[in-house]
C-alpha cells in the first residue's frame, strides 16, 4: 500500500510563497518518481482556519500517514496539527513552530530572528553613526516583529537613528507608496532596510523616481528572490547584499519525511536552516533560474 | 344606439379582447373603439379590468386573445411603452415617476432632446416650464419628485402626457387627487388637445366629470363589455346602475345630528411645522370632521405632524384633554389615532407583499399570542376585512402591486380600522373608489362616528366632504381659514375660503 | 368562490416556498454527488462532520446578516468584528485566570464578555447607521477597519493565544460531541431554529420585511424603523459573538488573519439562500443551505487534486455563480414583472 | 407669483448642491490641514504629485464605479480584474517582444489588449447580472475570485514582470509628466471630465439615474433597462483597464496581491463622494473628491508616527465614518421625509 504524505501550506500570494510552492511541486515530482509506494498531496489554503480544514480533510478523507506542514500562524495550528498527530501520522513543521513543544517529530526552519540581525550587522558595517534609515516592515505577524526586533536590538547603541518604520505589507505597490512618503518626510535618508524582495523593488522605484537613488544610497532586502540574486550577482550597487531566507526548506522537508519512511537510520530532529548574508562573491551558488522566486 | 353615421374612422380599436393572468381570466371578449377628436370615457367598478384594457391598448400588456386595430391595421404594440413612438400615450394609475429625478428629467425620460449627444437641458427646462404652466401649476422644472406632493405627481404625470405629441391619449383616473380648480385646469388642456383630433380615452370614478368631458362612455362589469354609448344620453344614475348592475340608492348616508357636548378627544392649538402655520382646532367624539383646501394646503402636514411623521416646531396637541406629542406613529398609534395616507403606492402598502402581511403590518401587536404572531387569528382577520370592505381579487396570491387600485385603496382602509382607533384620519378616502363602493365607505365611516369613534376626512372632492362632514375646516396655504358647520358646508363658501377671498377672524 | 380561492391559496404558496428552497436545496446536492464521485471518502461520517461543524461559523453569522439584509442594511464589520472579539475574549481569560484559575468560571466569562461585545459592536453599527444617517456600507466598512486593527494592535502585530489549561476545559465546546453532532453543529441548530421563528413567526421578522420592502411604508405603518434596524445589527453582533465562542477553542487563538473575507462569505450564503439583496425578502433556511454550499465547496477542493490548487478560486466563483443561477429556480422561463 | 417661486427654488437648489459637494470637499479641506499641521512637508510639490499620481488608479475605477452603483449595480470584481488584466498585458508584451521588438509597437498593442479585455470582462459581468438575471453581488462575487486566481495560475503564484528592455519606452506612461502634471494624473482628469459629462450631459447618465431611481418606471418609459445596466459595467470594465494601463509602468509588475481591496477602496470613494448606494444618484465630482480623500488618509498616516502602526486601520475607519457623516450636510437637523 502507499504511504500518504499531506503536505500543507499557505495559499502563494505573494513571490516568497510562489516560490515555496515551486519547490514543493519540484519535490513531489521527483519524490513520486523515486519512490513509486510515496504519494505526496499538496494542499494551500488561504488562511489559518481554511488551513485547519484542510488538514482535517487530510486526515478524515486521505487518511495521511504523515504531515508536512508549513503553519500559515503558529497559535492557531497548534491543535489542529495535534489532531493529526493523535491520528497516528508523522508531524514534520516547517518554517513557524507550533507553540506547544514536542508535538512535531521533524523541524525544519529559516531564521527569522537571525534575518533581522544579519541585516542589521550589514549596515553597521556599511554606515556611520549619525546616519538615517527607515524601515519598511511586513505584515503585522509574529514573523515580522521577529524580524523586526532582532534588527533593531542589532542596531540599538550604534547611532544609526531609524527615522521611522511602517508596513509596507511585503507588497511592491505599497512598498512603493511608503517609500514614496518616506521621501517627501525625510530629505537625509543613507539607507532603508525593506526586510524582503518584495518590498524592495518598490522602494528601489521610488529612490528613482525622486532621483535620490545616488549616493552610496542602499537597501537590503531579504528572502533570496532570483532577480535580486541575479542583480547581486551583476554587481548592483543600489541592492548590493540579500539575506537568505530559503523557500526551499519546504523541499527539505518533504525530503527529511519520505527518508523518515524509507531510511533505516532515525531522521527525526531539528533542521535551522541559516540566514546568509548573500554577496556577490557567493550569489551564484543561490540562484534559481527557473523557480517563480 | 351608436353614432353610426361618424365620419372618422376609429383610430385605434380594441377587438374581442381577451386577458388572462396565469390562469385567472380578467377581461372577456371587450371591444372598444377610439376616433380621433373624441373623449371617450371608460367607467367600470374596481375590478372590472380598465386599467388592463389601457395597458393593453397602449402595449404595456399582450392579449391573451382578440387583435389591436391601430388606423385600422392589426397590429401588435411593441411593449415597454414604445407604442410612444405610434402616438399611444398611457398615463398610468399608478403614477410612473422616477423619485429621486427632477421634474425636467421624468418629463422628458426615454426621449431626451440632444444635440451631438448632449442633453439640451435649457430648451428642455424651458419646454417644461411652458407644459406646466399650460395647465396652471407652480412647480419648478428642477424640482425632485421626491419633494412633490402626490397631487403635484398627479400634475407632473399629465404635463407629462400633454408633452407627448399623442395621437391616442389614454389617461387612468389622472383626476382621482385633484381638486375640482386643478380638474377644471386639466379638462381646459384636454378641450385643447381635442380640438387637435387627439383621441382620449378618460378613465375615471368621478362620474360627473364623465359626464361633462366625455363624449361616449363604454362600460365594463368584471371583465365584461356592457356597452357603449354616447355620454349625453346618459345621466351619471344611469352610469352608476349600468356600472354596478343595480339601483343605487342615496350615495351618502343620512347624517346624524353631531352632539355639541360631546367631548373634545383631540384639540390642536396653533401647531406649527413645515407647511403648517398656527393651525388650531377641536375634533369631538362621534363627529365627522371634513378638512377642505387646494392643493399644497397643508391639510396632510397638519396631520403628519399630530401623528408623529413630522416634527413639530410649536403649538399644542391635546388628546382626551391631556398634553401629549407623539414622537412616533407607534405612540399616535398606541393612544387610539390612525392616520390614512393618500399616497397608497409609497406610503401605504407593501407593493411586492400579499394581503396578508399588508392588513395586519399597521396593527400587528394587536396579533402577537405567545411572542410569535397568531397566523390564525391573521388569516381570519383577512377574511373579515375581505368581507367587510369587499375587496375584490380573482386571485387571492397577487402581489398587492398587482391588484386594481380601488381594490388596493380598500386594503389600505382595512389596514388602518384593523387598530380600531378611537381617532381616524382618513386622507382622500375614496381615491380611486367606484360609485357603487363608495357608497359603502361613506355609510361605514357614518356607522363608525355613530359607534362613538371621531373622523377626520381630508379630501379634494367636494361633494364628499360636503355629504358626510358635521363641520368643515378649510385650509389655504398651511393656514385654517374657517371652520363651516351646518348650512354653511356649501361648495361656494369653501371655495371662497379655500381662494383666500374670505377668512374667519380669528377666536 | 371565496372558499375555493383561500384552498388554492395555501396549496399554491407552499407549492411555491418549495420550488424557491428547491434551488439551493439542488445545488447542495448536485455538490454533494459531485463530491462523492471525486472522492467516495467525501460522503465518510467523518467528513461529514467535519463539513458541518466547518459550515457552523459561516452559518450562524450568516443567519445574522440574514435580518441586516432583510431590512435593507449591509454589515461588512462581521469578520473583523469577530477577530476583535475573540482577541479580547483571549485576554480576558488569561487574565481570568490569575484570579479564577483555568475553571469554568473563566471559561464562562470569556464567553459572558464575547456576547456583551458582540452586542455592543452590533449596537455601535446600527446607532451609527440609524442615527447618524449613514449609508450602511461606509460604516460598517469603517467599524471593519476599526476592528481589525484593534485586534493587530491588541496581538502587537503577531497572535493572542488562550493559555493552554483553559485550552483544555473550553476544548469540547469545538471539539466535544452531544447524542453524536458536535457541540458546534448544535448551536449552529439552535441559531437557526431560533432565527427562523423570529424571522417567520413573530413581528420583529415581518418588521424586517416591511423595512426593507419600503420604508416610508413601514414608517408610515407605526414601525420604529430605526429602533428595528439598529435590532438586526445587534443581532448580527450576538450571532458573531456566538460564532466566536465555538471559533475560539478551535484555533484557540487571534489574530489579524482571523476572519479576513467572513463577511463576503457570510453575505454570498445569504445571496445565494435567496434573501434578496436590497432587502424586503430573506430566507433563513435558504441561508443555511448558502452556508452548507459555500462550505462543500472548499472540502470538496480540498478533495482532488486534479486542478491546480491556484485555480481553486475559479472554480469557487464558477459555483456559486452556478449555484445561484440554479437557484432562481426558473431557468429560460421570463419574468418580465420582476425586474 | 410664479417667477418668484421659481428663482427661491433654483437658489435654494443652488445652495443645495453646493452643500452636498462641500461635504466631502470639507472633509478633504480638513485632511490637509492636519497634514500640514502633523508635517508642512505634506503640502510639498513632490508630496502633492504623489498624492494625485496615487488617486488616479482609484479613481479612475471609481469614476465606472459611479455608473455601476448609480444604475442599482455593484461591482466587486475590479480590485481582481485589474491584476488579471495587467498579468495578461504583461505575458502578452513580453511574448510580443520577439516579433515586435521593445518598442512602441509592443507596448501600444498591450495597452490595445489592456482595454479589450477590460471591455470584456465587463460585459461579462453585465451579461451574468441582465441576461443571467443573477444578482450582480453574486456574480462579481465570483468573477473577482475567478480573476484573482487566474493571475495567480498565470503568475505561477509568484509575480509576473515586464521585460525591462518595455519597461523603457513604457515607463513615461506612469513617471512622465506634460505641462507639469503626471501623465497619470491628465489620464484620471481626462476620464473624469468624460464621466462627468456622460453622467450629467448625456441621456446615457439619465438612464442610469432613472434605472437606479426605479427600473420599472425606466422600464416603462422605453429605456433598454438591460442594455443600459450592461454598459454601466464595460463602462467600469474600460475604467480599469485604463488604470491598469497607467499602472503596469509603474513596477512593471502584477501579482496575486495586486489590486487586492481596490473594490472596496472604489466603492467606498464612490459612496464618500455623495452616491447612494441603492442607486439613483450618482454624482462624478463627489466621486473624485472620494478618492483624494481616502489616498490622503493613507499619506497622513504615512506621515506621522504618533499612532501607532497597528492602529493605521483605526484612523482610517473612523476618517471614513466622520467624512460621510460631513459630507450628509445636515447636522443635527431633523430630516424626517427623508428617513
Ligand atoms: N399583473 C397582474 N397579475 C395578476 N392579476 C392582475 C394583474 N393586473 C391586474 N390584475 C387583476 O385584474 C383585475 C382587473 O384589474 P384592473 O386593474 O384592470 O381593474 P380596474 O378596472 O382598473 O379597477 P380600479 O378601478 O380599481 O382601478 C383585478 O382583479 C386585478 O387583480
Ligand atoms: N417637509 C416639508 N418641507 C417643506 N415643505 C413641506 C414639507 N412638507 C410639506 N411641505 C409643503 O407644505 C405644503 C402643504 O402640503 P400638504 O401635502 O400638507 O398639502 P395638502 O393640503 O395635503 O395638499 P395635497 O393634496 O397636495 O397633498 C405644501 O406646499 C408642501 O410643499
Ligand atoms: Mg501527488
Ligand atoms: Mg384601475
Amino acid at each position: 500500500e502507499t504511504i500518504k504524505i499531506g503536505v500543507s501550506y499557505p495559499t502563494p500570494t505573494h513571490a516568497w510563497a510562489a516560490g515555496m510552492n515551486w519547490h514543493a511541486e519540484q519535490a513531489e515530482k521527483r519524490l513520486e518518481a523515486l519512490y513509486p509506494d510515496v504519494d505526496l498531496i499538496l494542499v494551500n489554503s488561504s488562511d489559518p482556519n481554511a488551513q485547519a480544514s484542510a488538514l482535517e480533510d487530510l486526515v478524515s478523507v486521505q487518511g495521511i500517514d504523515a504531515l508536512v506542514v508549513l503553519p500559515f500562524e503558529s497559535e492557531p495550528l497548534t491543535d489542529p496539527v495535534l489532531n493529526v498527530k493523535k491520528s497516528g501520522a508523522l508531524i514534520t513543521v516547517v518554517d513557524r513552530g507550533l507553540s506547544q513543544p514536542g508535538i512535531e517529530d521533524i523541524y525544519v526552519a529559516g531564521n527569522n530572528p537571525e534575518l533581522g540581525r544579519v541585516s542589521a550587522v550589514y549596515m553597521k558595517g556599511r554606515l556611520e553613526s549619525g546616519d538615517n534609515i527607515v524601515v519598511l516592515r511586513g505584515i503585522p505577524t509574529l514573523i515580522d516583529n521577529e524580524r523586526f526586533d532582532a534588527f533593531m536590538a542589532e542596531i540599538e547603541g550604534s547611532g544609526i537613528n531609524v527615522l521611522d518604520h511602517k508596513h509596507a505589507n511585503w507588497n511592491r505597490d505599497d512598498g512603493f507608496e511608503v517609500m514614496q512618503d518616506f521621501l517627501s518626510r525625510f530629505p537625509d535618508i543613507d539607507a532603508v532596510w525593506a526586510q524582503d524582495d518584495d518590498i524592495a523593488i518598490g522602494v528601489v522605484a521610488a529612490l528613482k523616481q525622486a532621483g535620490r537613488d545616488g549616493d552610496g544610497m542602499f537597501v537590503v532586502g531579504g528572502a533570496g528572490m532570483k532577480e535580486t540574486i541575479k542583480s547581486i550577482m551583476d554587481g548592483d550597487t543600489l541592492i548590493p547584499v540579500d539575506v537568505l531566507y530559503p523557500p526551499s526548506m519546504i523541499a527539505t522537508a518533504m525530503d527529511v519525511t519520505v527518508a523518515a519512511f524509507k531510511s533505516n537510520g532515525p531522521v527525526a530532529g531539528r533542521y535551522i536552516l541559516g540566514a546568509t548574508l548573500i554577496t556577490p562573491e557567493n550569489a551564484a551558488s543561490f540562484y534559481f533560474p527557473d523557480s517563480p522566486f | 344606439m351608436f353614432d353610426e353615421a361618424r365620419e372618422t374612422a376609429p383610430v385605434l380599436k380594441a377587438d374581442h379582447i381577451s386577458k388572462s393572468f396565469g390562469s385567472v381570466p380578467v377581461l372577456f371578449s371587450v371591444s372598444m373603439d377610439i376616433h380621433p377628436g373624441e373623449v371617450h370615457a371608460l367607467i367600470g367598478e374596481n375590478g372590472a379590468g380598465k386599467s388592463t384594457l389601457m395597458k393593453i391598448l397602449s402595449g404595456f400588456h399582450a392579449p391573451t386573445s382578440g387583435r389591436i386595430l391601430f388606423d385600422n391595421h392589426e397590429v401588435a404594440l411593441p411593449p415597454d411603452g414604445e407604442a410612444e413612438k405610434l402616438g399611444i400615450v398611457l398615463i398610468h394609475q399608478e403614477l410612473n415617476l422616477a423619485e429621486q429625478m427632477t421634474v425636467e428629467e421624468n418629463i422628458f425620460l426615454g426621449r431626451e432632446l440632444t444635440h451631438r449627444g448632449m442633453l439640451q437641458r435649457d430648451k428642455m427646462r424651458q419646454m417644461v416650464s411652458g407644459y406646466l404652466q399650460d395647465i396652471g401649476v407652480d412647480i419648478s422644472p428642477s424640482v425632485r419628485i421626491s419633494d412633490l406632493s402626490i397631487a403635484e405627481k398627479q400634475m407632473v404625470e399629465v404635463a407629462k402626457a400633454i408633452s407627448r405629441n399623442a395621437r391616442v391619449l389614454i389617461m387612468d383616473e389622472p383626476t382621482a387627487v385633484l381638486t375640482e380648480a386643478e380638474t377644471e385646469l386639466f379638462f381646459r388642456q384636454v378641450e385643447r388637445l381635442k380640438s387637435k383630433g387627439v383621441a382620449i380615452v378618460f378613465v375615471s370614478h368621478k362620474l360627473s366629470e364623465v359626464k361633462q368631458i366625455a363624449d361616449r362612455v363604454t362600460i365594463l362589469r368584471d371583465g365584461q363589455w356592457i356597452g357603449s354609448q354616447v355620454a349625453e344620453a346618459l345621466t351619471p344614475d344611469a352610469m352608476a346602475q349600468m356600472m354596478v348592475g343595480r339601483e343605487l340608492s342615496d350615495l351618502y348616508p343620512p347624517m346624524h345630528e353631531a352632539d355639541v357636548d360631546a367631548v373634545r378627544v383631540l384639540e390642536v392649538r396653533d401647531l406649527c411645522a413645515s407647511g403648517v402655520r398656527n393651525v388650531s382646532f377641536d375634533l369631538r367624539k362621534g363627529e365627522i370632521l371634513g378638512f377642505s383646501g387646494l392643493i399644497g394646503s397643508g391639510r396632510t402636514a397638519v396631520f403628519e405632524a399630530v401623528c408623529g411623521l413630522k416634527s413639530i416646531s410649536s403649538g399644542q396637541v391635546l388628546v382626551d384633554g391631556v398634553e401629549t406629542r407623539f414622537d412616533t406613529v407607534a405612540t399616535a398609534r398606541d393612544a387610539g389615532l390612525a392616520y390614512l395616507t393618500k399616497d397608497r403606492k409609497a406610503k401605504g402598502l407593501l407593493l411586492d407583499k400579499q394581503m396578508q402581511p399588508n392588513l395586519t403590518l399597521f396593527a400587528l401587536p394587536k396579533f402577537i399570542r405567545r411572542f410569535g404572531l397568531d397566523a390564525a387569528a391573521e388569516e381570519k382577520a383577512l377574511e373579515r376585512a375581505i368581507r367587510r370592505f369587499d375587496i375584490r381579487t380573482r386571485d387571492a396570491n397577487i402581489n398587492v402591486g398587482d391588484m386594481s387600485g380601488g381594490n388596493q385603496q380598500k386594503l389600505l382602509l382595512a389596514k388602518v380600522m384593523e387598530s380600531e382607533p378611537r381617532i381616524v384620519i382618513i386622507d382622500e378616502p375614496t381615491r380611486g373608489i367606484d360609485v357603487g363602493t363608495k357608497q359603502q365607505i361613506y355609510h361605514f365611516i357614518a356607522a363608525l362616528a355613530a359607534e362613538g369613534v371621531s373622523v377626520v376626512i381630508i379630501s379634494s372632492e367636494m361633494p364628499e366632504v360636503i355629504g358626510i362632514s358635521h363641520r368643515v375646516v378649510v385650509m389655504r396655504e398651511g393656514q385654517v381659514m374657517g371652520v363651516l358647520t351646518g348650512d354653511d358646508i356649501n361648495e361656494n363658501e369653501i371655495v371662497r375660503y379655500a381662494a383666500g377671498l374670505k377668512r374667519e377672524s380669528k377666536g | 368562490m371565496s372558499d375555493v380561492t383561500a384552498t388554492t391559496t395555501t396549496k399554491d404558496k407552499r407549492m411555491r416556498f418549495d420550488i424557491k428552497t428547491a434551488g439551493p436545496a439542488i445545488a447542495l446536492l448536485l455538490l454533494c454527488i459531485i463530491g462523492f464521485l471525486l472522492n467516495p471518502a467525501f460522503l465518510s461520517e467523518g467528513n461529514l462532520t467535519n463539513l458541518l461543524t466547518r459550515s457552523a461559523f459561516i452559518g450562524i453569522i450568516a443567519v445574522g446578516a440574514t435580518f441586516v439584509i432583510t431590512a435593507g442594511g449591509i454589515d461588512l464589520s462581521v469578520g473583523s468584528m469577530a477577530a476583535a472579539i475573540a482577541g479580547v475574549m483571549i485576554i480576558i481569560m488569561n487574565s481570568a485566570m490569575e484570579t479564577l484559575g483555568p475553571g469554568l468560571a473563566t471559561v464562562l466569562l470569556g464567553c459572558g464578555c464575547s456576547i456583551l461585545l458582540g452586542l455592543g459592536a452590533g449596537w455601535i453599527n446600527g446607532v451609527l447607521t440609524t442615527k447618524g444617517k449613514i449609508e450602511a456600507f461606509i460604516v460598517t466598512l469603517g467599524t471593519m477597519g476599526i476592528y481589525r486593527s484593534l485586534v493587530t494592535y491588541f496581538a502587537d502585530g503577531g497572535t493572542l493565544s488562550l493559555d493552554f489549561a483553559i485550552r483544555g476545559v473550553y476544548r469540547p465546546v469545538y471539539y466535544g460531541s452531544v447524542f453524536g453532532l458536535p457541540a458546534p453543529v448544535w448551536v449552529f441548530i439552535v441559531v437557526s431554529i431560533c432565527g427562523w421563528l423570529l424571522m417567520n413567526r413573530t413581528a420583529f421578522g415581518r418588521y424586517c420585511t416591511a423595512i426593507g420592502s419600503n420604508e416610508s411604508v413601514a414608517k408610515y405603518s407605526a414601525i420604529k424603523v430605526d429602533r428595528i434596524k439598529t435590532m438586526t445589527y445587534v443581532i448580527q453582533g450576538l450571532c458573531v459573538s456566538l460564532a466566536t465562542v465555538i471559533y475560539v477553542p478551535r484555533l484557540g487563538s487571534a489574530s489579524a488573519s482571523t476572519g479576513v473575507m467572513w463577511e463576503l462569505e457570510a453575505i454570498a450564503a445569504v445571496i445565494i439562500g435567496g434573501t434578496v439583496l436590497k432587502g424586503g425578502y430573506g430566507r433563513i433556511g435558504g441561508t443555511i443551505l448558502g452556508a452548507l454550499i459555500l462550505t462543500t465547496i472548499g472540502n470538496i477542493l480540498n478533495f482532488t487534486d486534479l486542478i491546480s490548487n491556484y485555480l481553486n478560486g475559479t472554480m469557487q466563483g464558477l459555483i456559486i455563480i452556478i449555484a445561484v443561477w440554479l437557484q432562481r429556480g426558473d431557468w429560460g422561463k421570463a419574468k418580465a414583472n420582476k425586474s
